[in-house]
């Protein structure tokens, strides 16, 4: 069966749900962080799959543009991370409940 | 600046109708009003000025009455009424009605009230608040006017409640004294019940009769016997309620002997002569109300065997009898006296329902005239004994105050005979009348009147040998003197009338009112009674004769205590308290109405202002603390709510 | 009779979806490296992908910018802070039954959206000009202001770092 | 009628005496009250000049002035006074009752210019709600009228707990109003009709008269909110606690003028505008009045406070006024009126009595009290003379609105006139004699040995009222027969609308009442 768009799409929902499948049930941040990550991606799949078949490359800019806002994103929340360990020495979300730091 | 135009337009709107001379009745009843406004707000330091102003007030609209009297007689005569509430279908007006009955009870009024007012400028003479006692006095005589005069039943209801008011503030003139602030309230409240009858029965027959004016009512009753319907009965009992609680009768009587808290000359001038004669007054200018078809609801259908005035009967009779027995045993000289009125009173009524049967309630009006004569007249005797007493009302602490008071004496003696009914006083005559219409109607009620007699001279002999011959028991009495002329002269002049009233043709005048066909039966008026109706006559003097010489075997020889409640016992201890129907009613009725006020309160507190209002409050509350459970700072947790609500929007979206 | 391309494309995805599954939950070990080097390998896959879909640049620059400089940062801060292994702490039952509910549900609404649209038309050839040269002229005709607007972005993004992480801030 | 005979002048001479106390300095005291006195005395007379001016006996409009106001889309908003039976009684009462309320609040003493400027705010509101025409306009004056009661209980209050009672007030009234203005708007779109002027609706209304389902569901909406300004039974509770809290001022202001405000709406807006829902929904108001008449009085033979006495037993006398609207009779409803007259004057009296009391003992307590009459031999007459007013004695206004009401509403409502009667009667005259026998009889207290009887300044509030109660008690007909033509305008929509209704209150139609089902009324005629 040739993969058409359809294909690709359901991978990139799986995908997307598997992120958000990370961020809602990991107790870890990093995790979280990363489940996060994996959501970016799978959208940036679902677009290249669309700029293919719909044969413009709009699609991609997006994605190029995406993958750079997601480094300055990871860059900005890493050091958050970093901060907040340094202050609470946990990266652990069960501790983090205060709403206040 | 408004006050004046609407007394302006009153005063223009007579003159411009013709000053008739029916329009001096205006004069009558506005004259006290001008007297008493006058002196509660010009003189109220100076004595002797608002003393004089109110005598003579009252003096001038006596004279004013007997010219009417003169004039007028018998004839019935309208004076210009005044539009007091006119409103769609709704004509309530002042209007004045003169004819036998309120010419004659005008008389009265004028007559006792200014005799009582120049006696208390003697008796009230060291009281601090002596000019506020005149014009309230003012002030009772013109709401009493207002009753006798009155020509349509809403004038007579506001008049009524003027003169319930007026009583209160008379009986609670010593307002210091705790208990005369307790039955001033006692009085009016059990007058407003009363009131409250009235005021119904008055609705009722302005429904069915379409007018309030009492001799547009009489036409169309006598046109149309039965169109008051199923409703006369009640309206008729609704309207006597009324009377009950002005005249004191059975249920409603509880106020009567308390309002005796009030100064003497109050108890002379309202609880013997006028104010609870009002209500006997009343009944026999609605006479025709219970002449007429009886009749009564289906739902109180269980009456129809008896008519409205037969239940005035019983309730007469049976105040008359229950007051004299009450009277027997008590001690106070002015309780004595207000049992007796009650008594009385319930002869009259007891009269007039008996009259219903014969068409003429005479009887019971002329035994009001008589007894408003004597019976002021003792009060006032009692006055000047207590005032020479140094304020003692108990007659076991009196005694040998014939030597030492001769006029008093003499007025009491007076007084005692005529009330007993010994024939050449005013007493035998007026109370023969009630006994021959009682034996002509309806023989039992002629035993209870019989009975009554008895009674009636029993505890007035006994009042007069205790008080008046044998030793003075108490150091009070010892020393007694006569009081000062300004008090002995009205005794005397109210002598007058107890004895001469008699040679004046009073009843075939009254007879002639409630029956004009009706011969007035002329001729000798002294030895009358004895050849047209033998049997009550002789009746009526040997009741008498024997009730006296009981008390005389008794109270002769001046005993030290009561003789007589030893022997009686258990029986003496409840007439001395009155049968405890005060403490029943003070055990019921009061208890009950804070029971109710109590549940009303509760009820306020808890289910309106608790329930309704802090609930909605509750609901409020809760709802918020329910939503605050949701933030629980875990990041999971929103995640989790934000995927739920993209999944909700999406779906919705798809949908 | 399938293409080499259609096997390729069933195994990249099947390993990307494999890879994601074991980022997010590892049933072997709980740490976050072996998470990371997961993810590094499910943006391999996905790198393999967008060749399939003759997006051979962005292929290249997922490789390098997001596998190479992306997850190093990351493996570098994990390190940084020298993460105890989180003990066996209760496993949360509620928040991962939950979290795994929201997910299948997700993935089951996309995939019956996606199942019930009409595909799209047949996939054109290659373009003439090459992929990459096309994209970089749109990339700099068209969009040369989002463009400079992201360089700006990331000067931000590193200084905002820079800031966050000092130590004597407060 | 000249162009300077309107109504406006009694409308403006608060307001500018508003203005003119924000001119004065806050601490000249003395100046203050001066401005106050002198602002209330001109507008009460410019009130008693419109009474005697008016014609009675005219149906209609009179000092009638209109100035379009502005125009928003298709409707057409406007400045519209005018007087007719219905309010010219209760324009006069609003200046007296005024003139007593700023002449009583000689004791205030923080803040004393913000509250003459908040009294003043409460008089031209209350004076403006009677006067206007235009439902917008009657809105923003009842409105107006409202906040300064808020304000003041809140500030120059008593007792602890005199913010719960401010807020419960307020919150109770807006509500009310609210749900009112639901039920006004809602009219206004039912009938279709271009402007929410009074007299333009009931001529649209007249024409084409409201479908009854309509009516049946935007009637409930007015009356029901108008009865909570008023204390109808259920929503009574905020009355007697807020008058409690109150100042001396405020309490006669709104206890006596504001409440009238939401029977008056009733009379001039939801009864001749929808018969139809007025014939279902009254009987469900008068079953309520019992409520009134009963509950109120029994809680009021409760109250040791005598505010708290005359706060409910004011709300007793609403219960006649429901009465008398309940009985759609010529009679029932100028009785009304007449009551709405009298009550304001009564309630006005009552609290500033005991206002005085306040004063000088300190305490509302009555069973603390006793023995007053011999100290204080004025302000006790005035006291007897009052309560006896508030027990319905003829002589003073009251009783002539409750004996018209109980004429008016016998045929229709027997079985609730004989409640009435024993609870206006009765009931009323035991809470009231208990008070009298309480403060003034009985021996004298040495705690109140100093206490002193009114001044010739402090007297002159009680002459105002009193000398007005018994005007109208003993002329009610200087009242009744303005008010008449008015109140066949509101019933006749009524009679209208329901032929099946007696002939008309006058032909005497037997009481053919709930209590006598069996027996066939033999003697119609």
């Amino acid at each position: 069966m040739i993969p058409g768009l359809h294909h690709y799409l359901i991978v990139s929902a799986l995908l997307f749900s598997l992120g958000l499948l990370g961020v809602v049930a990991r107790r870890n941040l990093f995790v979280v962080y990363m489940g996060l990550e994996l959501m970016l991606n799978a959208a940036n799949l679902a677009l290249v799959a669309f700029s293919r078949f719909h044969n413009n490359l709009n699609g991609q800019v997006m994605v190029f543009f995406i993958i750079t806002v997601a480094a300055a994103e990871v860059a900005v929340g890493l050091a958050l991370l970093v901060a907040l360990y340094r202050k609470r020495q946990t990266a652990d979300v069960e501790d983090l409940t205060t709403l206040k730091l | 600046m408004e006050h004046a135009a609407a007394a302006a337009a009153a005063a223009q709107h007579a003159v411009e109708s013709g000053s008739k001379v029916q329009d001096l009745a205006w004069a009558i009843l506005v004259l006290p009003l001008v007297m008493a406004f006058g002196t509660a707000v010009f003189t109220p330091r100076d004595r002797m000025l608002s003393a004089a102003m109110n005598i003579g007030g009252v003096v001038v609209a006596f004279l004013l009455s007997f010219t009417l009297f003169c004039v007028f007689g018998g004839q019935s005569v309208d004076a210009t009424p005044f539009h007091w509430l006119p409103v769609a279908g709704l004509d309530a007006r002042i209007g004045l009605h003169l004819d036998a009955l309120s010419t004659l009870m005008l008389l009265v009024v004028t007559g006792v009230a200014s005799l009582v007012m120049i006696y208390s400028t003697g008796y009230m003479h060291d009281d601090r608040s002596y000019s506020r006692f005149f014009s309230t006095l003012s002030l009772f005589v013109f709401s009493m006017l207002g009753i006798v005069l009155a020509d349509n039943l809403l004038m007579l209801f506001v008049f009524w409640e003027l003169v319930g008011v007026s009583s209160y503030l008379l009986i609670g003139f010593w307002y210091e004294k705790p208990s005369a602030g307790d039955a001033s309230k006692k009085a009016f409240l059990t007058n407003r019940i009363g009131d409250f009858g009235f005021m119904l029965g008055i609705l009722v027959v302005w429904s069915l009769a379409g007018t309030l004016d009492i001799a547009a009512l009489k036409e169309k009753l006598v046109a149309n016997p039965a169109l008051l319907g199923p409703w006369a009965g009640l309206a008729g009992l609704l309207i006597f309620m009324g009377a009950m609680g002005k005249s004191a009768q059975f249920p409603l009587h509880v106020w009567l002997p308390d309002a005796m808290e009030g100064p003497t000359p109050v108890s002379a001038l309202i609880h013997a002569a006028t104010m609870v004669a009002a209500g006997v007054y009343m009944l026999c200018r609605v006479f025709f109300l219970y002449t007429a078809a009886p009749g009564w609801p289906a739902v109180l259908g269980v009456l129809d065997v008896v008519s409205a005035a037969s239940i005035i009967t019983c309730i007469g009779g049976f105040t008359a009898l229950f007051a004299a027995v009450i009277a027997v045993q008590q001690d106070d000289i002015k309780r004595i006296l207000a049992y007796s009125t009650l008594s009385q009173l319930g002869l009259m009524v007891m009269a007039v329902g008996l009259g219903a049967k014969t068409g003429d309630a005479s009887a019971s009006m002329y035994h009001l005239v008589t007894h408003a004569g004597f019976k002021a007249m003792l009060f006032l005797g009692a006055g000047s004994v207590i005032h020479a007493c140094h304020h003692e009302q108990d007659i076991w602490k009196m005694g040998g105050l014939r030597t030492r008071m001769p006029r008093t004496f003499w007025t009491f003696l007076i007084g005692t005979a005529a009330l007993a009914g010994l024939p050449p006083l005013s007493g035998f005559y007026s109370k023969d009348e009630i006994l021959a219409v009682a034996l002509e109607a309806n023989p039992i009620f002629f035993g209870v009147g019989v009975l009554v007699t008895v009674l009636t001279t029993f505890y007035m002999s006994r009042l007069l040998l205790v008080a008046f011959l044998g030793k003075p028991r108490g150091e009070g009495a010892d020393h007694a003197h006569e009081s000062p002329s300004s008090m002995t002269v009205p005794l005397l002049v109210l002598a007058i009338p107890s004895v001469m009233v008699a040679w004046l043709p009073i009843g075939g005048f009254l007879a002639h009112h409630f029956q004009p066909g009706h011969a007035a039966h002329g001729g000798d008026i002294l030895f009358g009674p004895f050849n047209h109706n033998p049997i009550a006559a002789f009746f009526g003097l040997g009741a008498a004769i024997f009730g006296f010489s009981l008390a005389y075997s008794l109270y002769g020889n001046g005993p030290a205590a009561d003789p007589l409640s030893p022997r009686l016992g258990l029986l003496a201890q409840a007439m001395r308290h009155r049968f405890y129907i005060d403490d029943i009613y003070d055990g019921l009725v009061v208890p009950l109405h804070n029971l109710l006020s109590q549940v009303a309160d509760t009820i306020d507190r808890w289910l309106i202002a608790g329930l309704a209002v802090r609930g909605l409050a509750g609901v409020v509350e809760i709802a918020g603390r329910a939503l605050r459970l949701v933030q629980t700072g875990s990041i999971q947790t929103y995640a989790f709510l934000l995927t739920a609500s993209v999944l909700l929007i999406v779906l919705l979206a798809l949908k | 009779m399938p293409q080499f391309t259609d096997l390729l494309f069933y195994a990249l995805a099947g390993l990307t979806l494999l890879f994601g599954f074991l980022t997010v939950l590892n049933p072997l070990s709980r740490s976050p490296v072996t998470s990371a080097m997961f993810l590094v390998l499910t943006i391999l896959s996905m790198a393999g992908l967008f060749v399939l879909l003759h997006a051979f640049f962005l292929a290249a620059v997922q490789i390098l910018v997001y596998a190479g400089a992306v997850m190093v940062v990351f493996l570098f801060v994990i390190m940084l802070l020298d993460l105890k292994e989180d003990e066996r702490r209760h496993f949360n039952q509620v928040a991962v039954g939950l979290g795994g509910l929201s997910a299948l549900a997700i993935a089951g609404t996309l995939v019956a959206a996606v199942v019930k649209t009409v595909p799209a038309a047949a996939p054109a050839g290659r373009l003439a000009e090459g992929e990459t040269k096309a994209l970089g002229r749109l990339l700099f005709e068209s969009h040369i202001l989002p463009f400079e607007i992201l360089s700006l972005l990331l000067l931000v993004a590193t200084v905002g770092a820079i800031l966050i992480t000092k130590k004597d801030l407060r | 009628m000249t162009a300077m005979d309107s109504l406006t002048p009694v409308l403006l001479t608060p307001v500018v005496t508003a203005l003119l106390l924000l001119l004065v300095p806050g601490n000249l005291r003395v100046v203050l009250r001066a401005v106050a006195i002198v602002g209330s005395a001109l507008t009460a007379w410019t009130a008693i000049g419109l009474f005697s001016r008016f014609h009675p006996g005219e149906a209609g409009l009179q000092f009638e002035s209109m100035v379009p106001w502005v125009t928003v889309g298709p409707m057409k908003l406007a400045y519209h006074v005018g007087a007719d039976g219905l309010n010219i009684g209760l324009i006069l009462v609003t200046g007296l009752v005024g003139l007593a309320a700023v002449l009583v609040s000689w004791n205030i003493e923080r803040h004393v210019k913000l509250f003459y400027v908040l009294l003043m705010l409460m008089i031209s509101g209350a004076m403006g709600a009677f006067a206007s025409l235009d439902l917008v306009l009657f809105y923003f004056f009842n409105e107006l009228a409202l906040v300064p009661t808020f304000i003041m209980i809140g500030v120059w209050g008593r007792g602890e707990d005199r913010n719960w009672a401010a807020f419960k007030i307020t919150l109770y009234l807006t509500l009310g109003a609210l749900t009112a203005l639901v039920g006004l708007v809602a009219l206004y779109v039912a009938a279709g009709a271009d402007s929410l002027d009074v007299t333009v609706l009931q001529r649209h209304l007249a024409a084409h008269p409201l479908p009854v389902a309509a009516q049946v569901w935007i009637f409930p909406l007015v009356v029901f909110g108008f009865a909570v300004l008023v204390g109808l039974f259920p929503f009574h509770s905020w009355a007697p606690l807020g008058y409690a809290a109150a100042p001396t001022a405020t309490a006669m202001m709104h206890a006596g003028i504001l409440k009238k405000a939401g029977l008056y709406a009733i009379l001039r807006v939801a009864v001749p505008l929808m018969p139809e829902g007025a014939s279902r929904w009254l009987p469900l108001v008068a079953v309520l009045a019992i409520g009134n008449l009963l509950h109120c009085a029994w809680v009021a033979l409760r109250q040791k406070d005598m505010n708290l006495l005359i706060g409910n037993s004011s709300l007793a006398h609403m219960g006649f006024a429901f009465l008398g609207i309940a009985s759609l009779t010529v009679i029932g409803v100028t009785g009304t009126v007449l009551l709405m007259v009298a009550h304001a004057l009564l309630a006005a009296l009552s609290f500033a009595l005991s206002g005085y009391l306040e004063t000088q003992t300190g305490t509302l307590d009555m069973t603390r009290m006793g023995g007053l009459l011999r100290r204080m031999p004025f302000y006790g007459t005035a006291l007897v003379m009052g309560f006896m007013a508030g027990c319905g004695l003829p002589g003073f206004a009251n009783f002539a609105g409750e004996a018209t009401i109980l004429f008016g509403a016998w045929k229709a409502l027997p079985l609730l006139v004989v409640i009435a009667a024993w609870s206006g009667l009765v009931i009323g005259a035991v809470a009231m004699l208990r008070a009298l026998r309480a403060v003034l009889q009985g021996p004298e207290r040495p705690e109140f040995a100093r206490v002193a009887d009114t001044g010739y300044w402090r007297r002159l509030p009680f002459v105002v009222l009193l000398a007005a109660m018994v005007l109208f008690g003993v002329a009610p007909g200087l009242l009744t027969t303005r008010i008449e033509p008015a109140a066949r305008v509101v019933v006749a929509a009524h009679r209208a609308s329901s032929p099946a209704a007696p002939a008309g209150s006058e032909a005497p139609a037997p009481a053919a009442s709930a209590h006598s089902p069996g027996t066939p009324a033999q003697s119609r005629h």
